[in-house]
């Protein structure tokens, strides 16, 4: 559970703690009080989706919050949470970028792990075919996320790509504080080894996704 | 004996369109349940629809039939206030028969 | 007319050039909505929606009460409408309820069960079978009829803005919220749209086509089943059957497709 | 049981008799239902076992269905045939375990316009088989089936 290290037990589930003082656009009924003892009444824990889930860290404490999360004001705070982000990120540990691309198209199509109807030595997939195109033969991909296909050719291979590639993978916040995408190394989603056959899937020049 | 079917049947210009809704898993005998067992294959096989005493419509299936099944299908003549009977039998021999009145 | 065949190998040709043509198709789109106008017809909701009907007109329970005197909302033994018009306050719980929270309340004092029995079960265990069936029939009882959810009284407003906050409550390993997936607008996940929850079209889109079928498992999927089900694909902890949070959000969904007509029940993937 | 339509008919008619009644037992339940055909592991045998050696193709018959399915779980396809005297109708999908999904005995005043929901594995081949005035015709529709949702 290394990745629970950077996790603030946010004072939301804490009578009288303070990480939520601006309460932000919420109504008549919801102030952090209501809000609280609300969650505390309709939640079990199952399996391994356990209630701490729901002690939110300073990146998720400032994203749930819409009013103020693209407010020109919250210019300095946006790049705080990316700094933050991008502290956490480990790089390959053998300096090699690159797994097997076929076991990173694998990983893409996989949505499975982490759920309370998923065991605990439940092999994660990435979800990535959920939000974004990758390899222009599935025709089965989501939109949430920007297209992928062609993602190596575009941008070449060199040392920088790499790295930004693998920032976004590791910390997806590293670079852009409220992202949609989840936080595959930070939060213990993805091993390294998975993420080094995602670069594969993506930058490989034999991968489907840049022929 | 099975559960019940919702059949609708209504007569327009002369023809009888007759659809029918039956409730049955449609088991195809190849899925297994989160013990690793095999579950039975349980299906419909067979189905007999009647206008009146006059066999309109009969149907073999096989496994490959979605659960709950629904069939539709138009018949020549046919008027408001006949009545459809629908009969089917599953491979365990379970049977079940419904009415409708033509509208 | 029709040409004469050589044999199987005239007959697998004809096929392989049927297969080369629809191997070319440039509009996935119009193919599932093609699909999902052909499901249309033909809902195997209506089976349950027959369960449904007779479990609310046949007693039951210690008391040997059927729930015909249920009060959604409408008055005792109105179904016609009530569903169109929930979540809303109720004065003798002095809460705002749901259907399957009202229809709890409704077991627990006409026909005297235990409402633990069903928030416990699990959603295709028999207790709740009841309540997806139930839940068939009653919102059945309300297609074509307009959605009427205006949170007027304190506690109907409080709900709507704890489910808009919930709504956008980050946790779990994912940092999902609902807002995720159905905080944009004109986006899916794989081929499935996802609704925009916020704006009213997208929140009616939702609304007014639950509860429905789902084809993929045979199952017949009430909203609290519905909402369940985006938590645990959210990594959350599970939400407890009726309780606020899954109130709350309903509010919020519903008070945003205010005016939009029902479908219900729907027929889904 | 082909080749003597009215005789089957009949036995059928019984069989639907003592269904209604509650008299069918599992084996008699069966006895109709044609194993061959059902059991057919390739498009060869299941033709044969249908009686249909080289179906002709062409315009009478019609396969109407959607190009993907959003579920391969349910899969509606409607069979079509515009032959005089169409007798029987039948689909099969040819990458299934058990390829004839099913078929209709059609009655002089049915029309020969089928619609069923069927299971679909993977992608695959769909054959609406028809028979009339004794001989087979067929048409096929490629239908693609896809992945739904989050989960897979």
């Amino acid at each position: 559970m290394k990745h629970r290290a950077l996790l603030v037990a946010v004072a939301l589930l804490l009578p009288g703690g303070a990480a939520m003082a601006q309460s932000g656009p919420w109504g008549p009924g919801a102030d952090d009080a209501a809000f609280a003892q609300m969650l505390k009444t309709s939640f079990k824990g199952r399996g391994v989706a356990t209630l701490d889930r729901l002690n939110q860290d300073e990146t998720q404490v400032f994203c749930s919050d819409p009013e103020t999360v693209y407010a020109p004001e919250s210019a300095a705070r946006r790049e705080e949470i990316e700094k933050v982000n991008l502290a956490s990120v480990k790089w390959p540990a053998d300096g090699v970028w690159l797994g097997d691309w076929k076991e990173g198209e694998k990983i893409a199509q996989s949505g499975r792990g982490n759920t309370w109807t998923d065991k605990p030595e439940q092999v994660n997939g990435g979800n990535c075919y959920n939000c974004h195109q990758i390899s222009a033969e599935e025709i089965s991909h989501g939109t949430i996320g920007p297209s992928l296909h062609n993602y190596g050719k575009l941008r070449g291979t060199d040392d920088a790509v790499m790295k930004a590639t693998w920032a976004k993978i590791y910390n997806s916040k590293s670079n852009n504080a409220c992202s949609n995408m989840p936080r595959a190394g930070h939060m213990g989603i993805l091993s390294e080894e998975q993420m080094k056959h995602l670069m594969a899937l993506l930058l490989d020049p034999r991968s489907p996704v840049n022929q | 004996m099975g559960k019940p079917m919702k059949i609708r049947a209504a007569s327009k210009d002369g023809v009888t369109e007759i659809k029918v809704l039956m409730n049955h898993e449609m088991e195809t005998g190849q899925r297994k349940d989160a013990s690793g067992a095999t579950i039975p294959a349980w299906f419909i096989n067979q189905v007999t629809a009647k206008l009146g005493d006059r066999t309109v419509l009969q149907a073999q299936w096989g496994p490959s039939i979605s659960k709950n099944p629904f069939l539709a299908f138009r018949i020549k003549g046919g008027k408001a206030g006949d009545t459809v009977t629908v009969t089917w039998v599953d491979n365990t021999g379970d049977t079940r028969t419904d009415e409708a009145t033509v509208t | 007319m029709h040409q004469a065949s050589t044999g199987i190998a005239a007959f697998l040709a004809a096929v392989a050039a049927v297969t080369v043509a629809h191997a070319q198709m440039d509009n996935p789109q119009a193919g599932i909505e093609a699909y999902r106008e052909a499901l249309q017809d033909g809902n195997p909701a209506e089976l349950h929606e027959m369960a449904g009907e007779e479990l609310w007109t046949t007693p039951a329970g210690p008391k040997n009460a059927s729930l015909e005197q249920c009060d959604l909302g409408l008055g005792p033994g109105v179904v016609k409408g009530a569903y169109a018009r929930l979540p809303r306050y109720f004065a003798d719980t002095d809460r705002v309820q749901d259907l399957e929270s009202r229809l709890l309340t409704c077991m627990e004092t006409l026909q005297g069960k235990d409402p633990k029995v069903y928030i416990d079960a699990s959603f295709t265990a028999p207790p709740k079978e009841e309540m997806n069936a139930l839940v068939a029939y009653l919102s059945g009882q309300s297609r074509d009829v307009a959605v009427t959810v205006t949170p007027e009284h304190p506690k109907e407003r409080a709900m709507y803005e704890l489910g808009k906050r919930l709504f956008f409550f980050q946790g779990g390993p994912y940092d999902f919220s609902c807002a995720t997936c159905h905080g944009q607008e004109g986006t899916r996940i794989r081929m499935q749209d996802l609704p925009y929850i916020p704006g009213h079209e997208g929140a009616a889109a939702g609304w007014t086509s639950w509860p429905a079928y789902r084809v993929s498992n045979g199952q017949m999927w009430s909203m609290q089943w519905r909402l369940n089900d985006c938590f645990r694909q959210q990594r959350f902890p599970e939400p407890i059957y009726a309780s606020d949070a899954t109130i709350a959000l309903s509010t919020y969904i519903a008070a945003n497709s205010n005016g939009a007509v029902m479908k219900t029940p729907g027929i889904k993937r | 049981m082909i080749e003597h339509p009215m005789e089957r008919r009949q036995v059928l008619t019984l069989l639907g008799a003592l269904a209604a009644a509650g008299m069918v037992f599992p084996r008699m339940a069966l006895a109709n239902w044609d194993k061959a055909a059902f059991e057919a592991r390739t498009m060869d045998e299941a033709l044969k076992a249908l009686g249909a050696g080289t179906p002709a193709t062409g315009g009478d018959v019609q396969i109407i269905a959607s190009d993907i399915a959003e579920n391969g779980a349910v899969v509606p396809v409607q069979a079509v045939s515009k032959l005089p005297n169409t007798e029987r109708i039948a689909i099969l999908v040819e990458k299934n375990p058990s390829m004839l999904a099913g078929s209709f005995d059609i009655a002089a005043d049915t029309i020969p316009d089928v619609t069923a929901r069927i299971k679909m594995g993977q992608t695959s081949n769909v054959h609406v088989l028809v028979k009339a005035d004794g001989k087979f015709y067929t048409a096929s529709k490629e239908i693609k089936v896809t992945l739904g949702g989050c989960g897979g």
